[in-house]
């Protein structure tokens, strides 16, 4: 589908000084798993941020003749570049038909936008059958299970025909029978497009990666194929050395800036009367 | 909520325009239909908070800007047909020689004046909700924006008494569009275009909540960046709803003026604004009907408790705000809903009510 | 299915237009030009005086802004009301009020008075203090040959078949006011007003007058109605150094406008200021004592007469008094007493029959202020110019007299400074 | 000359009038996300409270000194009745608190329109305001140093409470991140009710000073209530000096206006000069860095 490859080179994103991604280079190409792997505050997310616009980086991230760096987060996932999120966020009011359809619509013309949708269209069939959401097909996306609501990002991601998927955690919270129906669908997907997963479970790295980059403190620490990566003293001291840091993660004094907040950082925390909207804006949502 | 079944909806509004065209007109007296008439101007633009707020989840809290435009587009080409060739009575006290305001000087068109009441709308809501949206101010901050800019522009109007006719606003129309004002019968044909308009407003709804934008602005006020990452500009979509509401205000501002009689500055401030949204919440913002109802019962209630019990009915409305967002935050439809949903399929909770989004959160 | 709800959609579509087009067609009403269409003569009185009552309306606003000063005049009218019926009524029928609240907004004004002229069946309608509020109800009064009965002081130029004004017009106020002024030989008058038409037109006409009278206008200020912080225009007040203050302020504004005065170092010594919406029951209301300034009214409670005594005394004796007796409030009573003159002097309710009896300029009414006499062209009443003293009880001791009645002049005819080309453009534009 | 300093001096005093009047609202609406619209009602029962202090003390030398803590303590019950009553309830949806507490205002300027005489009350002025002090030649009115001084207190408190004081840093920790505050055995809910209790209190003494200014009546918070929160969205959200110089900068350039041009149209410029500065600047003067708006 695609041959373009993504690019990154030099990739710096820095929260109010604190450097969270300081000069990260990897690549991806269609057909590959890439994994990028690390403890957490090690920048993952935070490069994921940055290619898709939400954070604001310096350094490039191509994909194929495209910068990808300085667009607006819509502008991206024009290009083709989609990603899916730690929390899975479909939307819960819309059922999953309606949820793939909004997925479809870019390409659509925009006065077909005020017309009824009368019929499914071919590509959500697909990904439908693909993700083996099709039974769900009326179902209200709130009412779907945690593995559920994360394949159906995917196949948003697919009808919206993104060439480049990034997963965030993408089975985080699955069971072990779900986690190997996503590594096989995901070795799928990847078939034709580039796919890249940041991850914190081991086992399922080892078991669907063909690369994998590892990030420390926001460094490229390491990378090369799952044995090569294994095989890194490096790596192993970070992950072995500080006593499996991987379960204990959420522990680590190191803030993960992305995952608590920007607001929370410390250097910002310092100002004045100190507000964060961060809970503000975490309880936005209405229940209804 | 988001199914809406077609044909039900559809019969509603036909049974609906029923009422209002064919029935009321043969039941009510001038007085009480002069009143529905009015309860339909409000109705039109809440049918657009409804869009904006209740779909967009944009609080729209200065619809009275909007229907301002409407309103004192149409109530300055009647106030000139009423004049004549001359120069409002209004003006005259404060400097009997100058000549009309520039301003004004279209408005002796009807052509004109009717485009105005579309284009303005569009022309003012667009520029304003492309910069706020574009720059992502929504919330509290985009409600409390837009009520200061209904504060401003009422302010505005009070202090420009020569252009505008200030507080006590513009009165005593005597033709409208050719047509004696005066005539029960043209004012009942008044009435009707704005029965008319109302349901056109709704037909234009249901289509917009069925389609695909429906479900995209829905998709956008429950997950705004969520939205950004299937590759739309959210800006757009709720752009488009922010304006069908200030197009729809602002039709119903123009009907306002021939069937009340006389537009203020009252009429548009944050007090007239926050009544609308009074209606919509009351009746139920997401849904098709409840905003129009919703706005037509507080008008209803505004006229005959408001008459009965002037200093109860204050209260009423302040405890209806409480109640009905305290305990039923999708209006009375809600509750209708929610009964024929355990009707249907009992011991199965509504996707809505377990559907919590954590999207805003998970965004990195 | 999509093909049925299409289908539908198309059939009320067209139904409903259908629907419009017929009904449009069919009950096309007057057009302009067609002089015998609509308007009055198809209005048709629906008052019911065959029982032993007569319905009248009382529109006062009793919520919103302006409840602050009407709930008042709503009350005096009660009283009035109460006062009839205790002496037997109008030509014998008792009156059964209905009272609205018009909720300090205009439309709820016009649409009330619709309300009491076709569903209530009034009589006649007695309330309404802002200009504002009286021009939204002036158009419906006119439109269902109703009548309605104006108890504030206001900026005349106006005139209708349909009201009855019993406060004063322009001539019976502000213009005693400015003579008075001259008399203690002001050269230097400071205007400010809220930012509505009455201060507008008001100014508009002191302003004329005070070219004539050789007073230089040496400021003109205003502040929206609904705001009090009046500090920085009294800088520019105090800066401008006027002799006097001519202040045409309405409502809670007033509180501002008197405390930013005294914080500025103002006195009554040295710059007063004359009122013409400050009374009896403002006065107490201000948070500074306001001793030694003036008040432009016809009537005061302070005025000297057995009818006033009687009135101050029924007043404090009611039930939902407020202590003390003012101008608009005085001017709420005559209304009441005025329409009992006019009905019985015409012999009956009905509108033309009112007016007609009116016409005989024979309508004298014994008033608090002195006898009132109903000018039947104008429908205003004569009225004393007086001009009051704030004294330590915040009562007012008449300082200046017009000594007789004054004439209403809505149109002030009888003014040469008033150009005659405006007075005609006014005229014309009042219809 | 004095076209140049009366509007700077005046201008400061009605910027510490509305700050004042901004300074809860910056508490309930910065740290805790609530939209108080019925704060300008707090404001009135601050100035009522003033009223009936007076009426009990009968100088009001006396009176003002005592109104202030009295107020601040009486409005603040007052919010701590809405805050349990109702706000409670709501932290999950902070749009729909804006719409409950309308109706909380409106509820409660009709009661005191039927409490209180329709025309309002009259709180005077203690004797030690009057006076001016000349200031480059303009006779400044005491009453406005002693607004300024009343708000600057309210501040420095504030601020030291905040950030002094263990509660004060309770509530930032909450502010910051309401989980783990209430991991570590911080108590939110009382952490909210306190904070609503201070917020509503300052509007008390707000409306102490504002019936200073101007009348005492059912409708006197309807003023306040919008100007306040462009101040607080102005100043950035939960911050203390944005707010400050916010209010500061909208009093003098309202007066500037109102001096140079009338004081109905300053009132409109001010209100599009902050709304197209919020357009220009949208996270308000100072602010946490955030990716969007409440």
């Amino acid at each position: 589908m695609t041959d373009a490859s993504l690019v990154v080179t030099d990739l710096h994103v820095e929260f109010s000084g604190f450097v969270a991604v300081g000069g990260v280079s990897f690549d991806a190409h269609p057909g590959e798993v890439r994994f990028l792997i690390g403890p957490n505050g090690a920048g993952k997310t935070t490069c994921i941020d940055a290619i898709t616009g939400l954070a604001a980086a310096t350094g490039s991230a191509r994909l194929g003749e495209q910068e990808l760096l300085g667009r607006p987060v819509h502008k991206i996932v024009r290009l083709g570049v989609g990603r899916t999120f730690q929390t899975a966020s479909v939307f819960n009011e819309l059922s999953v038909l309606q949820n793939l359809d909004i997925a479809a619509g870019r390409h659509r013309h925009w006065a077909a936008l005020l017309r009824t949708r009368r019929d499914v269209d071919p590509s959500i069939v697909q990904a439908l059958e693909e993700t083996g959401l099709a039974d769900e097909l009326a179902t209200p996306a709130g009412i779907l299970s945690h593995g559920q609501k994360q394949w159906l990002e995917i196949a948003m991601l697919l009808v919206q025909d993104a060439k480049v998927l990034l997963l965030d955690e993408p089975v985080a919270g699955m069971s072990q029978d779900e986690r190997t129906a996503t590594g096989e669908l995901l070795q799928r997907v990847a078939a034709k497009r580039i796919v890249l997963v940041v991850e914190h479970d081991m086992d399922f790295m080892r078991r669907f990666a063909t690369r994998v980059t590892v990030l420390h403190q926001g460094k490229v620490l390491s990378h090369g194929t799952v044995a090569e990566v294994q095989a890194d003293p490096r790596v192993q001291e970070v992950y072995l050395g500080t006593a499996g840091a991987a379960t204990t993660a959420a522990m680590s004094v190191v803030p993960d800036v992305s995952a608590v907040g920007l607001a929370s950082s410390p250097a910002v925390s310092a100002v004045g009367l100190a507000g964060s909207p961060q809970t503000a804006a975490g309880t936005q949502q209405q229940e209804d | 909520m988001t199914k809406l079944r077609p044909r039900l909806s559809l019969f509603g509004i036909g049974a609906f325009a029923l009422l209002l065209l064919g029935v009321a007109p043969l039941l009510l007296t001038d007085h009480w239909l002069g009143n529905l008439g009015k309860y339909c101007c409000w109705a039109m633009a809440a049918v657009g908070i409804g869009l904006a707020w209740g779909r967009g989840g944009m609080l729209v809290m200065g619809q009275g800007v909007f229907f301002a435009l409407g309103a004192y587009s149409m109530a300055m080409h009647l106030t000139l047909e009423t004049a004549g060739d001359g120069v409002p009575g209004f003006m005259v006290l404060y400097d009997p020689l100058a000549p009309l305001p520039a301003f004004w000087e279209p408005f002796r068109s009807a052509a004109f004046t009717l485009l105005a009441i579309v284009l303005l709308p569009v022309i003012v809501a667009g520029l304003l909700g492309y910069a706020l949206f574009k720059r992502r101010v929504k919330g509290a901050y985009f409600a409390i924006l837009t009520q200061a800019l209904a504060v401003a522009l009422a302010t505005l109007i009070s202090s420009t008494i020569r252009e505008t006719g200030g507080d006590t606003g513009l009165s005593d129309f005597k033709y409208f569009f050719g047509f004696v004002l005066d005539d029960p019968a043209n004012r009942k044909l008044v009435y009707l275009i704005t029965a008319a308009l109302l349901v056109v407003c709704l037909l234009v709804v249901r289509q917009l909540y069925r389609s695909r934008f429906g479900e995209l602005l829905v998709a956008t006020r429950d997950a705004e960046e969520r939205v950004r990452f299937l590759g739309y500009d959210p800006a757009n979509v709720k752009l488009v709803a922010f304006v069908g509401a200030a197009l729809m205000a602002s039709i119903g501002g123009a009907m306002f003026v021939p069937i009340v009689g006389i537009i203020t500055p009252a009429e548009i401030g944050a007090a007239a604004s926050i009544l609308m949204i009074a209606g919509v919440a009351f009746g139920g913002r997401a849904s098709l009907f409840g905003p129009a109802l919703g706005a037509m019962a507080v008008g209803w209630g505004q006229s005959s408790l408001g008459s009965t019990w002037p200093d109860g009915w204050t209260y009423i409305i302040g405890a209806l705000f409480i109640v009905v967002i305290l305990f039923l935050p999708n209006g009375l439809s809600s509750v209708l809903a929610r009964f024929t949903a355990a009707r249907r399929s009992p011991g199965e909770q509504p996707a809505a009510a377990t559907a919590t989004l954590q999207l805003e959160e998970a965004k990195s | 299915m999509s093909t049925t709800s299409k289908r539908l959609r198309t059939l009320v579509a067209t139904g409903a237009f259908a629907t419009t087009v017929a009904l449009v067609l069919a009950g096309c009403g007057a057009r302009v030009g067609d002089d015998t269409g609509g308007g009055k003569s198809s209005a048709r009185s629906c008052v019911d005086t065959s029982g032993s009552t007569v319905k009248l309306g009382f529109l006062n606003s009793l919520t919103g802004g302006m409840a602050i000063s009407e709930k008042t005049v709503s009350n005096v009218l009660h009283m009035a009301a109460d006062e009839i019926n205790a002496a037997g009524g109008i030509l014998g029928k008792k009156i059964q009020y209905v009272q609205e609240d018009g909720a300090t907004d205009w439309p709820t004004f016009a649409e009330k008075t619709e309300k009491l002229l076709t569903q209530d069946c009034v009589g006649a309608i007695f309330g309404g203090w802002t200009s504002s509020s009286r021009k939204a109800v002036k158009p419906v009064v006119e439109k269902h040959n109703g009548l309605f009965f104006y108890p504030v002081q206001y900026e005349g130029l106006e005139a209708s078949p349909n009201i009855y004004y019993t406060g004063a017009t322009t001539n019976q106020q502000i213009i005693p006011a400015m003579d008075f002024l001259a008399s203690k030989g002001v050269k230097k008058l400071f205007l400010a007003g809220s930012d509505y038409v009455f201060p507008r037109t008001a100014n508009a006409i002191i302003k004329l007058y005070a070219a004539k009278l050789g007073i230089e206008i040496v400021g003109e200020e205003y502040v929206p109605l609904d705001k009090d912080d009046w500090t920085t225009q009294v800088a520019k007040i105090k800066a401008a150094k006027p002799d006097f203050i001519f202040n045409t302020i309405n409502g809670s504004s007033n509180v501002g406008f008197i405390k930013a005065y005294y914080d500025a170092g103002l006195t009554a010594a040295t710059t007063p200021i004359i009122s013409v919406s400050i009374a009896e029951e403002e006065a107490p209301a201000m948070g500074h004592e306001v001793t030694g300034h003036y008040a432009s009214w016809n009537y005061f409670q302070s005025l000297k007469t057995d009818t006033n005594q009687k009135f101050i005394d029924s007043w404090k004796a009611y039930p939902k008094s407020s202590g003390v007796t003012s101008d608009p409030m005085e001017a709420a009573y005559i209304s009441l007493y005025l329409y009992k003159a006019l009905v019985e002097a015409a012999g009956s309710f009905d509108v033309d029959a009112v007016n007609a009896a009116a016409k005989k300029n024979t309508i004298t009414f014994a008033a608090p202020e002195g006898t009132v006499t109903l000018d039947g062209e104008n429908h205003h009443i004569s009225k004393p110019g007086n001009i009051g003293r704030i004294n330590a009880s915040n009562q007012f001791d008449i300082v200046w007299s017009s000594g007789t009645f004054i004439k209403p002049d809505p149109f002030l005819k009888g003014y040469d400074w008033f150009p005659a080309n405006i007075r005609d453009q006014l005229v014309k534009a009042a219809g | 000359m004095d076209a140049l300093i009366s509007p700077l001096l005046n201008g400061s005093a009605q910027g510490a009038l509305l700050l004042l009047a901004a300074l809860g609202l910056s508490l309930t609406f910065g740290q805790m996300g609530v939209i108080n619209m019925a704060h300008g009602e707090f404001l009135m029962i601050g100035a009522f409270t003033a009223y009936l202090v007076q009426q009990v003390i009968g100088s009001s030398d006396l009176s003002i000194p005592v109104a202030l803590p009295v107020a601040f303590v009486v409005a603040g019950l007052f919010g701590l009745l809405l805050e349990v009553s109702i706000i409670r309830w709501m932290y999950h949806r902070p749009l729909d608190t804006l719409l409950v507490t309308v109706g909380v205002g409106l509820i409660l300027q009709q009661a005191a329109l039927q409490i209180f005489p329709s025309q309002g009350v009259p709180v005077e002025k203690p004797g030690w305001l009057n006076g001016q002090v000349t200031v480059f030649g303009y006779d400044w009115p005491l009453r406005q140093v002693f607004t300024i001084l009343l708000a600057t207190v309210c501040v420095a408190a504030l601020s030291v409470w905040l950030k002094s004081t263990a509660f004060g840093r309770r509530i930032r920790a909450t502010v910051q991140n309401r989980d783990l505050a209430e991991v570590t055995g911080i108590s939110t809910r009382t952490v909210d009710r306190l904070t609503f209790f201070v917020g509503s209190g300052l509007a008390g003494i707000a409306g102490v000073a504002a019936s200073l200014i101007g009348g005492t009546n059912s409708q006197m918070g309807t003023q306040y209530i919008i100007p306040a929160f462009l101040v607080v969205a102005a100043g950035g959200i939960g911050q203390l000096k944005g707010t400050v110089v916010a209010a500061w900068a909208v009093g003098v350039v309202l007066s500037y206006f109102a001096y140079w041009t009338t004081g109905s149209l300053a009132q409109v410029l001010a209100f599009i000069l902050v709304i197209v500065f919020l357009q220009l600047r949208p996270q308000g003067l100072f602010t946490v860095r955030t990716r969007s708006l409440v």
